[in-house]
């Protein structure tokens, strides 16, 4: 399997990226680690005619916390997520999601950024910015502006991002004191994407029970969403055994499941309520 | 693969119905459809471009409506071909009064081939969906739209479509 | 419409003038005559490709050449050497993890990264550290053996 | 012969290039001015092909020549069906397709180019126009389908096929029950992790031939070819060169083997295709495939009366090399290890719109497995006993061997029991099942699953094989001392170059890393069968140990000759001949024997043997398998907890070797049991087309094997040994299925088909729908 031709520029800085793109319009697509766009070139399903490779820009490959948030770079590595010493003690949604994408190898060069652009309705990055309330920072010739995560996934593989513009930075709210969060998923044997996947960031109050609840889940529909009813059932509730379930049980809640070879519609909307009752579960320990 | 669906439009059913059959509405209704010429009484021949996201897929085809029952059912066969694959569809579409506005429902049954069947079969549930709401979102805006307007700019898919299939609209357009 | 780049392979610096989306596996095998890395599968699952770039074990199916430019790349063939196998090498040996051959190159490449980041991992840790490697032939129980026993041996 | 080292766990003397990544592998290759193959291949299941437009691509940069059906049909024979059965229908079988494409993945046209790239690029730029037909794709429907794919057979029927002694209406009629069971063996892909290749060169001047491909069977597929292209068949030389894996895959003469070789010829330049995995999963051949009915009729005390199977077996669209004798290795192992009076099976092999069937390790061997195994298991549930007990009461005991079966096998040697007995130890059995019935009380869905197998191997005799079951050993002291070995068993992963150096360094008392085992080219080494149906070492180590013998009676003579004794007075240990104190090595007399200036006069000079095995009977290898397995309430995710095999292959060359096989095997059962699915849709549409929808197990989803043996050896071959290439396939999947089964027995659960996927587990735990 070999790709068709295309041409490509690795320009060293965002403002030269950006300018390409608008330059080329329809005819260019962003080449980030490559994971997600790469597998399809090679089937030829996808054919750019120019590769605007933003791996050598300087600056896009970070994490570090400002302004009450955690900023990490677009081209940030999963791998670099899931061994961050700091992000695990902080928010630690984030490496454990990281640790679940793919395998090894996918995570040593996929980047954060290449695959919310993508936004493959099985993707794990969808689930976790979505329940860390992310804020997608886009970048383009008429300049920068932020995209809540749960305004940025619009359809299968479909963002927000407009014509021209480049992700550049994923920004998160440092999650309070008393935060609980985890990740769960079931992958697909083969291709190791997520049957179903739910994040889950919980802040529980002085007395244990539950302040606030934010869950993303993945691999049910088209796009990732934010699972609002058992965001609602478990505000103020006290995270024991029974709550957890009758709120998780709301997974699915005016949701359009999709079906496939391995895993029907109704199937994908089961685990999606087995799966946020144990990533409720985890989260709130 | 079967697809089947309602969609609820705000617009009179003998309006809703003469949008679904003109050719032009069609051709702007259908996502990606760069031509639709007719070949003979209700046979168009086709052709998309799935030209969104990182994919450029094209597709030849035709489109043909049958059993047509002004104002409230046709059925709509499509089939097309291109480098990534082919696609055939063929669905009934229902229209129903209700309330002033107009309920469609539509049934069919979509077929596709080549490579896009060998690799994509995770997608093609989510992406027939998509189509689908695209197409009648876009008719609905033909059929409010008053005839002395001129006709409505579809853009937003073209800007909205990130993702692989061509095809797959065409599947949805029958 | 060729791009000029310099990759060292196994360290040595090899300046290329090469096409936009030749892959870097293929770089390494047709262009640079290193065929030890091999090609599985081509939608990135199978691992019989991988090498490690600076460091990191990747998919070299799934990367363009262009990509790999300045980057220092190591294949099978630049682990070890049969007079100083490394210690996933000799583990394979040792322990019979393999049958065929085909999938072992990757499979040490991605054993060698496992050990770099877990020195003394358990058989589950193995087990999902080669999540990204398939083999038709051993079962794996060797291959976590086989990493098992480099472990040991490099202590 | 003294045994230092077989017997023993030596290290690989392939290894050292292998994990180094300095092997050869058919890609690897390369040749001055090779030109690259691409493939155009149909999307359609059924289509009539109504004009094919080359002319773009003929022109497009790098290409050399397309080549369509219209231009080598003429020219190049039919894909070789070495089957033979009464009143087959065999369709033509041509190299490229013609009028009709029948499956998806069929190919068209083969564009020749400069590079691989350019080679692809130019697939895109051919344009057919096809005109699409109505696919056949159910395989019980296939017989009465008004489409008929192959027109003027009148059907879609292959052949049908009674087989089975006993009377099988009378012993069903007398059994106290009669369980029934519709049964589905899924179509599994292969996937050996090195596809498919092939590398060709023409030298017109000696109008000589080379094929390198990755083949099991360097011979046959010389002879295949030479009759395919017309051309001598002592012109043609076919090199299988590191083989990445077949498992059957590559036990096969396939149409772009020959179709390379004749582009060679056409241009006069090497040519190379390798295959895609997308290829691979399309048109390289497919494993099982039998949809089939089951009725076993038994006594009130488990006692079996008959068995009679059913069977729609899907040949795909045309046959390949063995494709329509598959089903009829199921026929023969219906039985199982079991006394079973009378036994019918009743085939109907269809034709259908896929990829041809054939032989996948195991080969028809696993599908008469999963039948018996699970058909036992179902007598016990229906009598409410263990089904350990159902299997001991119909055991035939160790001196009942050789042992005839109602399908017409005699059983070459075995201790059942004695296998059961170690595997339920291992597994604490009783224990397990306490444990089970403790865990259930706490809503906890275990299962214990057992198979007891037997399976067919080294075959074997010429009179049951297609092309001859025979195989072949040089075994040459060169004069330097040396030691070369030629086999015509050509390995591909198995470790022959160890085993067989292991065989023949004992004999001649030489060290093991003096000798060369060399195979696989068919220029170097005398004409031999090839690596399949578990055959190597019992049948080509066999041929091996009788050249050493008579090489071995040869160097005596020499050395009798040089220290002026009797040969009958010589002794031969740790590579000496000596006698009266006065000693020559073998090493010495090779090098005598070469120089040949003191040889006895009745004496040719040189030291070699070649023998040729024709074995009198099959093996047959037996095991137990038991799987504990736990399923997950909430999600129908399946847990294998434990995994015990005792497996009796007879006599063991290299222990290490052994349990790799058995791992592996055990490992593909895995993934046939839990994962793995070839899925056509109702139009013929491959949608498990890549490795990221057909599931290969990964190390994680394997739980650690423990493994034993019993050692019975074979009274057929004079190693003893039996094979093992492919038992722990065939043992394995009917143990993991039996364990699920039984785990879901409290859900009224008492057959599932494979894959046993976690929603299909949920929904029966669940009551789902």
């Amino acid at each position: 399997m070999i790709p068709a031709q295309f041409d490509y520029i690795a320009p060293t800085t965002l403002d030269e990226a950006v300018a390409l793109l608008s330059q080329h319009a329809d005819d260019a697509k962003v080449l980030a680690g490559g994971h997600s766009l790469i597998p399809a070139m090679k089937l030829r399903l996808a054919q750019p005619q120019l590769l605007v490779d933003i791996g050598r820009i300087k600056g896009l490959s970070y994490i570090r916390e400002e302004g009450g948030q955690i900023r990490i770079g677009a081209m940030t590595t999963h791998y670099q997520i899931e061994s961050s010493a700091r992000l695990r003690e902080i928010c630690p949604l984030l490496p454990e999601a990281a640790g679940q994408i793919g395998d090894v190898q996918v995570r040593n060069k996929g980047t954060i950024g290449g695959s919310l652009a993508h936004s493959d309705p099985a993707a794990d990055w969808p689930a976790a910015a979505l329940a860390l309330d992310a804020e997608l920072r886009a970048v383009s010739s008429k300049g920068e502006r932020g995209i809540k995560a749960a305004d940025f996934f619009v359809d299968l593989f479909t963002t927000a991002l407009e014509q021209g513009e480049i992700l550049s930075e994923i920004r998160i709210p440092i999650p309070k004191a008393r935060t609980g969060q985890a990740y769960l998923k079931a992958a697909q044997p083969a291709s190791g994407f997520a049957v179903v996947g739910v994040a889950v960031s919980l802040v529980r109050d002085a007395a244990g029970k539950c302040e606030a609840a934010a869950v993303g889940i993945t691999g049910v529909a088209s796009k990732a969403y934010r699972a609002a009813a058992v965001e609602k059932a478990l505000a103020g509730a006290s995270l024991d055994e029974k709550m957890i379930a009758a709120a998780a049980a709301h997974a699915t809640d005016g949701i359009d499941a999709n079906g496939d070879l391995y895993a029907s519609a109704q199937y994908r909307k089961h685990l999606a309520a087995v799966y946020a009752r144990r990533a409720i579960t985890a989260a709130s320990r | 693969m079967k697809i089947e669906g309602t969609q609820e439009i705000s617009a009179d059913r003998e309006r809703v119905y003469s949008a679904l059959i003109d050719p032009a509405v069609l051709q702007r209704c259908i996502p990606g459809c760069e031509k639709l010429e007719a070949t003979g009484e209700n046979t168009y021949s086709a052709r998309l471009r799935a030209g969104v996201g990182s994919i450029k897929g094209i597709f030849n085809g035709a489109v043909k409506l049958e059993d047509m029952q002004p104002p409230s059912r046709y059925r709509m066969i499509v089939d097309g071909k291109g480098q990534p694959g082919f696609l055939k569809g063929s669905g009934e579409i229902a229209l129903d009064e209700k309330n002033g506005a107009t309920l469609i429902t539509f049934s069919g049954d979509v077929q596709v081939g080549g490579t896009i069947a060998g690799v994509g079969q995770r997608m093609i549930q989510g992406a027939a969906k998509m189509m689908a709401t695209q197409f009648f979102t876009a008719i609905e805006a033909e059929a409010k739209a008053r005839p002395d307007e001129p006709p409505p700019t579809h853009g937003f898919f073209r800007t909205a479509l990130r993702w692989f299939s061509g095809f797959i609209r065409r599947s949805v357009a029958r | 419409m060729k791009k000029a780049i310099s990759v060292t392979v196994n360290g040595v610096v090899h300046h290329q003038d090469v096409e936009p989306r030749l892959l870097l596996v293929h770089l390494l095998r047709d262009v640079l005559n290193l065929t030890g890395t091999h090609i599985g599968c081509e939608t990135s699952i199978c691992g019989a490709c991988t090498v490690i770039i600076d460091g990191q074990a990747v998919k070299s199916c799934t990367i363009l050449a262009v990509q790999a430019d300045g980057a220092s790349v190591t294949t099978i063939e630049g682990l070890g050497t049969e007079a100083n196998l490394h210690p996933v090498q000799e583990g394979f040996w040792e322990h019979h993890g393999l049958q065929c051959g085909y999938c072992t190159p990757g499979m040490i490449m991605a054993g060698a990264q496992l050990l770099d980041r877990i020195s003394s991992p358990t058989a589950d840790q193995i087990r999902h550290g080669l999540e990204g490697n398939l083999c038709r032939c051993t079962g794996y129980q060797n291959i976590v053996e086989a990493i098992q026993y480099a472990a040991s041996k490099a202590k | 012969m003294a045994e230092k080292y077989v017997g023993q766990r030596v290290k690989r003397t392939e290894d050292p290039r292998l994990i180094q990544g300095l092997g050869h592998y058919v890609d690897d290759i390369k040749l001055a001015d090779m030109l690259h193959v691409a493939f155009l291949r149909s999307m359609y299941a059924h289509a009539r092909i109504t004009s094919i437009d080359t002319s773009e691509a003929l022109h497009a940069p790098g290409v050399v020549a397309v080549y369509t059906g219209q231009d080598v049909s003429s020219k190049i024979g039919q894909v070789p069906c070495g089957a033979a059965l009464p009143d087959l229908k065999v369709p033509d079988h041509r190299v490229l397709a013609t009028d009709k494409v029948y499956f998806v993945g069929h190919p068209i046209a083969a564009v020749v180019a400069t590079d691989r790239y350019a080679a692809r690029d130019a697939i895109d730029l051919i344009i057919v126009d096809y005109e699409e037909l109505p696919a056949v794709i159910d395989v019980e429907g296939a017989a009465s389908n008004s489409t008929v794919i192959h027109e003027h057979f009148g059907d879609n029927i292959a052949y049908k096929l009674t087989a089975g002694e006993g009377d099988i209406e009378a012993a069903l009629a007398s059994a106290d029950h009669v369980v029934k069971q519709r049964l589905v063996h899924q179509r599994l892909a292969p996937i050996a992790m090195e596809p498919r290749g092939v590398l060709a060169r023409y030298l017109p001047g000696e109008k000589e031939l080379t094929l390198w491909s990755s083949t099991q069977i360097p011979h046959l597929m010389r002879t295949q070819v030479a009759i395919m292209l017309g051309i001598p068949e002592n012109k043609l030389r076919v090199i299988a060169p590191e083989v990445g894996g077949g498992f059957g895959s590559k036990l096969n003469v396939y149409a772009e083997e020959a179709l390379l070789g004749w582009i060679a010829m056409q241009l006069a330049r090497p040519v190379k295709w390798i295959e895609t995995r997308r290829e691979n999963i399309q048109a390289t051949i497919h494993g099982r495939g039998q949809v089939g009915y089951i009725e076993i009729g038994c006594k009130n005390d488990g006692t079996i009366t008959g068995l009679r199977y059913n069977v729609f077996a899907d040949m795909g669209a045309y046959h390949q090399l063995l494709t329509p004798a598959i089903p009829t290795l199921t026929g023969l192992m219906l039985s199982g290890c079991y006394k079973i009076p009378a036994i019918q099976m009743n085939t109907t092999a269809v034709f259908t719109n896929k990829m041809a069937t054939d032989a996948y390790r195991g080969a028809g061997r696993p599908e008469a497995t999963h039948v018996i195994e699970r058909a036992m298991d179902m007598v016990a549930a229906k009598l409410k006993m263990d089904p350990v007990e159902v299997r001991r009461r119909n055991f035939p005991t160790p001196e009942e061997f050789p042992f005839k079966t109602a399908t017409g096998l005699f059983y070459d040697s075995g201790n059942y029991v004695g296998a059961l007995d170690k595997a339920l130890e291992m597994a604490d059995y009783s224990k397990l099942r306490k444990d089970q019935a403790a865990a259930r009380k706490d809503g906890k869905i275990i299962g214990v699953g057992v198979s007891t197998y037997v399976e067919i191997c080294a075959i074997g005799p010429s009179a049951a094989t297609p092309a001859g079951g025979w195989e072949s050993a040089t075994v040459r002291v060169e004069p330097t001392g040396k030691v070369t070995v030629l086999t015509g068993a050509s390995p591909h992963g198995q470790g022959q170059e160890t085993s067989f150096a292991q065989i023949a360094a004992d004999a001649l008392g030489v060290d093991l890393n003096d000798i060369a085992v060399v195979h696989g080219d068919t220029a170097i080494v005398q004409y031999g069968i090839g690596t399949f149906g578990s055959r190597a070492t019992a049948v080509g180590g066999t041929a091996l140990v009788l050249a050493l013998e008579e090489l071995t009676k040869k160097a005596t003579r020499f050395a009798a000759h040089l220290l002026e004794a009797e040969p009958e007075s010589l002794q031969f240990e740790d590579g000496k001949f000596s006698t009266d104190g006065k000693s020559v090595s073998i090493q010495e007399v090779a090098l005598a024997a070469h120089l040949a200036r003191n040889i006895p006069a009745d004496m040719d000079p040189g030291l070699s043997a070649t023998r040729f095995f024709e074995p009198k009977n099959f093996t047959f290898p037996f095991g137990t398998h038991i799987v504990v397995s736990e399923i997950d309430r909430d999600t129908g995710d399946v847990k294998l907890t434990k995994y015990v095999a005792v497996d009796d292959c007879g006599k063991v060359i290299n222990p290490m070797l052994v349990e790799g096989q058995i791992h592996g095997g055990i490992v593909q059962s895995i993934g046939q049991a839990l994962y793995e699915e070839l899925v056509y849709d109702d139009q013929g549409q491959l949608v498990t087309g890549t490795l990221m929808d057909y599931a290969v197990p990964k190390a994680a989803m394997i739980p650690w094997l423990e493994l034993d043996r019993t050692e019975t050896p074979s009274p057929v071959n004079p190693l003893g040994v039996k094979g093992v290439g492919e038992a722990g396939t065939i043992g394995a999947t009917p143990a993991i299925v039996n364990s699920i089964v039984d785990a879901l027995s409290p859900f009224g659960i008492t057959h599932l088909d494979m894959p046993l996927r976690p929603e299909l587990l949920w929904k029966i735990v669940n009551n789902a729908g």
